[in-house]
């Protein structure tokens, strides 16, 4: 394994950050507070699909300490897709909704006030008119006809490069099931998942002397944000100095580039900090999730155990917009057919729109409910073709040499490693030939 | 509406502070006098993050008018190292990793000392008792749990050491 | 606006005078557990505020053989202090340890469910509520409190001032279902004191909490019970019984089918406690 | 009441970096005359401890001990672009440039160093204790400190490297799904042992056990706390966790955590690990990413573990008592 002496490599020294943690020192996001700091606070679709039909500040306006609103009309670059920075297009969420809303707790209108009470309160006064219009909260359901329509591109869902789907083809599947013994097919489903920090997502954004806006963030990838926001408000990159790198708690849910351009915006239009800290209930129910998945599996397997098939199509339940969801899911066309050496793969994975929050990243995303369901179905199969739940991943586990489905070759393969390691942690005698075998016994089996 | 003066005692120092009715401890450590130890995880009471102690007793710093401690001693995070050492418990979680983000911590480690003011030798399941209404993403509570046991077998061990108020 | 007065009345007669000088546009807030979240996301937006924490109305009485317990008793004192293990229980069942510090006897009468476990044992143990206004005093028992989904029998210009509780003539159980073991929200909370002569069931109490608009006593059930011996016959037909007499909902915590499925399973095990 | 206990396995492999690749990260590192060697960089540490793990692979690299290695983060003015903290990525990208610039430094103070002791830089190590030394000749050694003066003060260099690590972007063949997905993969299996409440569709899960290999440790304390974590976390979404809990449907959206329930330290199972060390191809020091993976095996693991108990195979997660009784009723009617 390791021959390498190292010195402080492999080490357990203690935390650079941890004094400050325990003593209360370190300072967040929220801990940074200035002077004649306005709060931001943002009015919000109260229903999952409806038509604009008009905005009223009128009450809003004679809040105390209310300062000025913001609409789409403010945002010069108002519709946009953060993962343009990897050349993922077309542009479709905006920053204020336009004329629709697609989900609830989509923002419609910034408002910023001296006091957050005061935005609080404006945000409560400010009268909506919606036509509310059918939702569709089902990923198979806004596949079929005459579901509504959600994408200005006529369908929901998201195309590769001329494909409905991300696809993987390797083999010939449809052969494989023809010599299988055995076909084994499931569904499996997963949820959306909130990250739950416990800091919630947010910002402080400040005019500077010079001209330039400092933001204090607690995003998970800074330039990624900055160059969104200032792609977002069309203002030169250099304009904006963002400072960041603590988080308390990001699981994936601080890479949306939500808070910072409209908090950037406000600062730039009033000359003032700007703060916009999601609120508990926020982060909830109107920040991205873990997407939910819908998988099906239909392995071919012979009566040795040996999967010689593996088709799967999957739905991500990917909401209202992209954000990370079309990279997700070519992740987990990459990953689904699982760490095992399958001849005849075949994957159609959907990046699929639904009236519900926008889904993002989030720890494992596209993989986590891939494991979930490979896994369940090894079980299956096990049970099929009547072996132990080890003999089952024993005699697919994938060897370094291997060919994966994607067309790379196994560099890395540790699996049956880990499976002795576990079996013998939990005291699970295995028979002889799993126990001596190896990631890099090449391709006997 | 009338702004009052609140007159209590944060971490051994009279403090006087000006609030608007119904501002809440939370706000007025975090945002007017600074103490910003004490988070703010969820202003619903949920998350335990904002826990000081009032008269010795943690109570939720985001539900609680300040105006209701008037009089009173506060003690947050802060007041543990007044004298420019470590309290145990706050050795014990930098030593035993019980730290991720670190949002939790301070509201970890005052109800730790809550704890182990009135129970000095707590056992583990009196420890999670106590954890219940503090919440962690990161850590698995594990971690957590062994850093107030050591700094309790601490306690026993170098008596002398027992810091903070 | 904001809210524009926080009174903090001395003692109840203060507090009463405020109360019918404002009425019902004075919100009352005791431990803030409730009020305080809802007024921090701006769900509730009160322009005046009294909170009970000075006026003096916390503490345990005991007085022939009866418990006055304070309104704005903490359920932490309640825990430690009240010498009945029903009580004990269900203030432990709520919340945290900080919220326990804060949250009050009174106050988790009003606690919409599936809140509400401490008001869950105070109806088990037939307790009375002590109302107090500038008119004077009157009492309700817990069980006429309620008239509906955060609805009471308070009037606007009423406070809760005590609630009196008889040491129970009878063996009680607790039993708090929730998908956590400590600080959990109820999926089903049952609180019983049922009174035996020999092995036959002399009075009977059984109240359910987080199957309805309001903690329930199961009354068809407790009266079949009086004058039976507890065996599964029997308890298999109170555990029909009560449950018919149960409004269970949907939450965020659990189905109107999962509830009306775990309430005859942990009215069972509640009941268990009584005979085990 | 009728408990049933029941044992589930999973095993997992996970990616290393972001999926194709293109996601560079740079770092900076240049010693002050009083000998500490500032890393520059701009990512972000989300408690998983980077700024600990970067601080201990500077150091390594560059020979000098620990301590004297300070982690300035981040901040857009002074620190090289990252592309930031996710997809298992930091420790390998961050920890790759910072060796790359490690390397730069390390070869002008050892020069420097080398003048000093009148020396070969061939025949100069460092052991990480703050000297230099000529190897065979243990007394003729320099402090790092007195490299750092020297070199400003008397040979004018300045001791700084620059670091950067990309794997290219690759691109996705839409037809046949070929591509190249990640850097290294790390493994892991997990045993999960359960025990359901017949009566209630309780689960108490008893036991997470897992083994792990994810190339080199940095920091194993650090790696035991994203495995408790991440055990924690797999737990919560097999049984506990949705913000919609009756999807697909939008309603009884929780608002906060009295509604949205986790389980807590009440609900902690004993969770062990051990973890091997293969070294990967192209981490720093071997490392591929953890960050992530850890919630992976147990959600499945649980899963199978109650299946195992039950008799029934319920697929959907999160497996809530609800969805367990209806599977037994289910069962039952059929079996009935």
């Amino acid at each position: 394994m390791l021959a390498e002496k190292l010195h402080v490599v492999g080490q357990s020294v203690a935390r650079r950050d941890g004094l400050g943690h325990v003593t209360g020192k370190t300072v967040y996001v929220d801990d940074i507070n200035f002077k004649d700091m306005l709060h931001l606070k943002m009015v919000r679709s109260p229903v999952p699909h409806a038509m604009v039909k008009g905005i009223d500040f009128t009450r809003a306006e004679r809040v105390p300490g209310y300062v000025r609103a913001f609409t789409h009309k403010d945002v010069p670059k108002n519709i946009y897709t953060i993962l343009c920075l990897i050349g993922v297009g077309p542009d479709e969420e905006p920053v204020l909704a336009v004329d629709r809303v697609l989900y609830q707790g989509e923002p419609i209108a910034a408002i910023v006030a001296e006091t957050e009470e005061a935005a609080i309160e404006a945000v409560s006064k400010v009268n909506l008119e919606l036509e509310e219009l059918p939702a569709v909260f089902d990923v198979e359901e806004a596949l079929q006809p005459g579901a509504p329509i959600l994408k200005p591109w006529g369908a929901n869902y998201f195309i590769y490069e001329g494909h409905h789907c991300r696809r993987v083809r390797f083999g010939d599947v449809e052969k494989a099931f023809q010599e299988a013994d055995f076909i084994v097919e499931d569904k499996y489903q997963t949820t959306p998942i909130e990250h739950a920090p416990t800091e919630t997502t947010g910002c402080v954004a400040r005019p500077e002397p010079d001209g330039r806006i400092t933001v204090y963030t607690n995003t998970q990838a800074l330039f990624f944000t900055l160059d969104n926001t200032a792609l977002i408000l069309q203002i030169p990159f250099q304009k904006l100095h963002f400072v960041g790198g603590t988080v308390g708690g990001g699981f994936g849910g601080k890479v949306d580039v939500i808070v910072e351009p409209i908090a950037t915006l406000a600062a730039m239009r009033t000359n003032r900090p700007v703060k916009y800290v999601f609120s508990r209930q926020e982060e909830m129910q109107c920040s991205s999730s873990r997407a939910a998945w819908r998988m099906y599996f239909k392995d071919g397997v012979m009566k040795d155990g040996r999967i010689i098939a593996r088709q799967i199509t999957s739905y991500s339940d990917s909401g209202a917009y992209n954000r990370h969801s079309p990279y997700a899911v070519t992740k987990h066309a990459a990953n689904v057919a699982g760490p095992y050496r399958i001849p005849n793969v075949w994957i159609d994975a959907y990046c699929v729109y639904t009236n519900r929050q926008p889904a993002s990243a989030m720890r494992g995303f596209g993989v986590t409910p891939a494991s979930f369901a490979i896994e369940m179905q090894m079980d299956k199969i096990a049970q099929v073709v009547s072996l132990d739940p080890w003999a089952i991943r024993f005699i697919n586990a994938y060897r370094n040499g291997d060919m994966k489905p994607h067309r790379k070759i196994v560099e890395d393969a540790t699996l049956i490693e880990v499976m002795q390691a576990a079996a013998k942690m939990v005291g699970h005698e295995l028979p002889e030939k799993f126990s001596r075998m190896s990631s890099w016994d090449g391709k006997e089996n | 509406m009338t702004a009052k003066i609140v007159t209590f005692k944060l971490n051994s120092r009279l403090v006087d502070v000006v609030a608007k009715p119904l501002t809440t401890l939370q706000t007025v450590l975090r945002e007017h006098l600074g103490y910003t130890a004490t988070k703010a995880g969820c202003r619903q009471g949920g998350c335990g993050s904002c826990s000081v102690l009032v008269n010795g007793e943690p109570m939720l710093s985001c539900l609680l008018p300040v105006e209701d401690v008037e009089g009173m001693e506060v003690t947050t995070l802060e007041g543990l190292t007044l004298d420019g050492q470590l309290h145990p418990l706050q050795e014990s979680f930098f030593e035993e990793f019980a730290i991720q983000c670190g949002y939790c911590t301070p509201g970890m480690i005052v109800v730790g000392k809550a704890l182990l003011d009135r129970n000095p030798h707590p056992d583990r399941h009196e420890i999670v008792l106590a954890l219940t209404g503090n919440y962690c993403r990161c850590t698995g509570y594990e971690p957590i749990i062994r850093a107030i046991q050591k700094a309790s077998m601490r306690a026993i061990n170098e008596p002398s050491s027992e810091k903070g108020s | 606006m904001g809210t524009q007065a926080y009174y903090l009345p001395k003692s109840v007669d203060e507090a009463v005078d405020l109360l019918a000088e404002y009425g019902p546009d004075l919100m009352v807030m005791a431990g803030g557990t409730l009020a305080m979240p809802l007024i921090n996301e701006g769900i509730s937006m009160p322009e005046r505020v009294m909170g009970l924490r000075r006026a003096g109305m916390d503490g345990i009485e005991r007085v022939n053989g009866s418990l006055r317990i304070g309104a704005t008793t903490t359920l932490s004192h309640l825990e430690i202090q009240s010498g009945l293990p029903l009580l004990a229980e269900a203030a432990r069942a709520v919340g945290g340890w900080a919220v326990r510090n804060m949250a009050t006897a009174a106050g988790n009468l009003f606690a919409p469910p599936p809140a509400g476990d401490f008001a869950t044992a105070l109806l088990a143990l037939d307790a009375e509520i002590q109302l107090v206004s500038k008119k004077g005093k009157r009492s309700v028992k817990v069980s006429d409190f309620y008239t509906g989904f955060l609805t009471t029998a308070l009037s606007q210009d009423e406070l809760v001032s005590e609630i009196v509780v008889k040491v129970p003539d009878g063996r009680t159980a607790y039993l708090k279902y929730g998908r956590r073991h400590a600080n959990t929200p109820s999926i089903v909370t049952v609180a019983l004191v049922i009174g035996f002569s020999e092995k036959e069931v002399t009075t009977a109490r059984i109240a359910l909490g987080g199957v309805g608009p309001y903690p329930l006593r199961a009354h068809s059930a407790e009266a079949y019970l009086i004058g039976k011996s507890i065996d599964p016959n029997v308890l298999s037909r109170v555990k029909d019984l009560a449950l018919e007499e149960c409004e269970p909902f949907t939450d965020a915590i659990a189905s109107e089918w999962y509830r009306r499925r775990m309430i005859p399973v942990i009215l069972g095990r509640a009941f268990d406690q009584i005979t085990g | 009441m009728a408990k049933k206990r029941g044992v589930g396995i999973a095993a997992v492999n996970y990616p290393t970096g972001m999926n194709l690749g293109g996601d560079p990260s740079q770092a900076l590192i240049h010693a002050t005359t009083t000998g500490n060697f500032v890393i520059t960089l701009s990512s972000t540490d989300l408690g998983q401890g980077l700024k600990t793990v970067i601080a201990q692979i500077g150091a390594e690299a560059l020979g000098v001990p620990f301590e004297n290695v300070m982690i300035d983060t981040a901040d857009t003015d002074t620190g090289p672009h990252c592309m930031g903290t996710f997809a298992s990525r930091a420790t390998h990208r961050v920890g790759n440039a910072v060796i790359q610039a490690a390397q730069e430094a390390r070869k002008v103070m050892i020069e420097v160093a080398a003048e000093e002791l009148e020396a070969n830089p061939e025949d100069l190590v460092t052991e990480g204790d703050g000297f230099i030394k000529v190897k065979g000749s243990p007394d003729r050694k320099i402090h790092i400190v007195d490299v750092a003066l020297a070199a400003h003060f008397k040979y004018g260099r300045t001791i700084s490297g620059r670091g950067m690590y990309m794997k290219p972007k690759s691109e996705v063949d839409p037809e046949t799904g070929k591509m190249d997905p990640d850097s290294t993969e790390a493994h892991a299996c997990t045993v999960a042992e359960v025990e359901v409440d017949t009566e209630t569709g309780e689960v108490t899960v008893l036991s997470l056990k897992s083994a792990y290999e994810i190339g080199r440790q940095v920091n194993p304390t650090l790696v035991e706390g994203q495995i408790r974590g991440g055990s924690v976390m797999g737990m919560a979404h097999a049984l506990y966790e949705s913000i919609q809990p009756y999807y697909p449907l939008v309603e009884h959206m929780p608002s906060g955590f009295s509604e949205y329930v986790l389980p807590g330290p009440m609900e902690l199972p004993e969770i062990e690990s051990v973890v091997l060390e293969y070294p990967s191809v192209n981490g720093p020091f071997g490392v591929k990413g953890i960050g992530e993976m850890t919630a992976n095996s147990p959600i499945p693991a649980i899963a199978i573990a109650i299946a195992n108990a039950i008799g029934v195979r319920i697929t959907e997660i999160p497996i809530t008592p609800e969805k367990i009784l209806r599977a037994l009723e289910e069962k039952g009617s059929k079996e009935g």
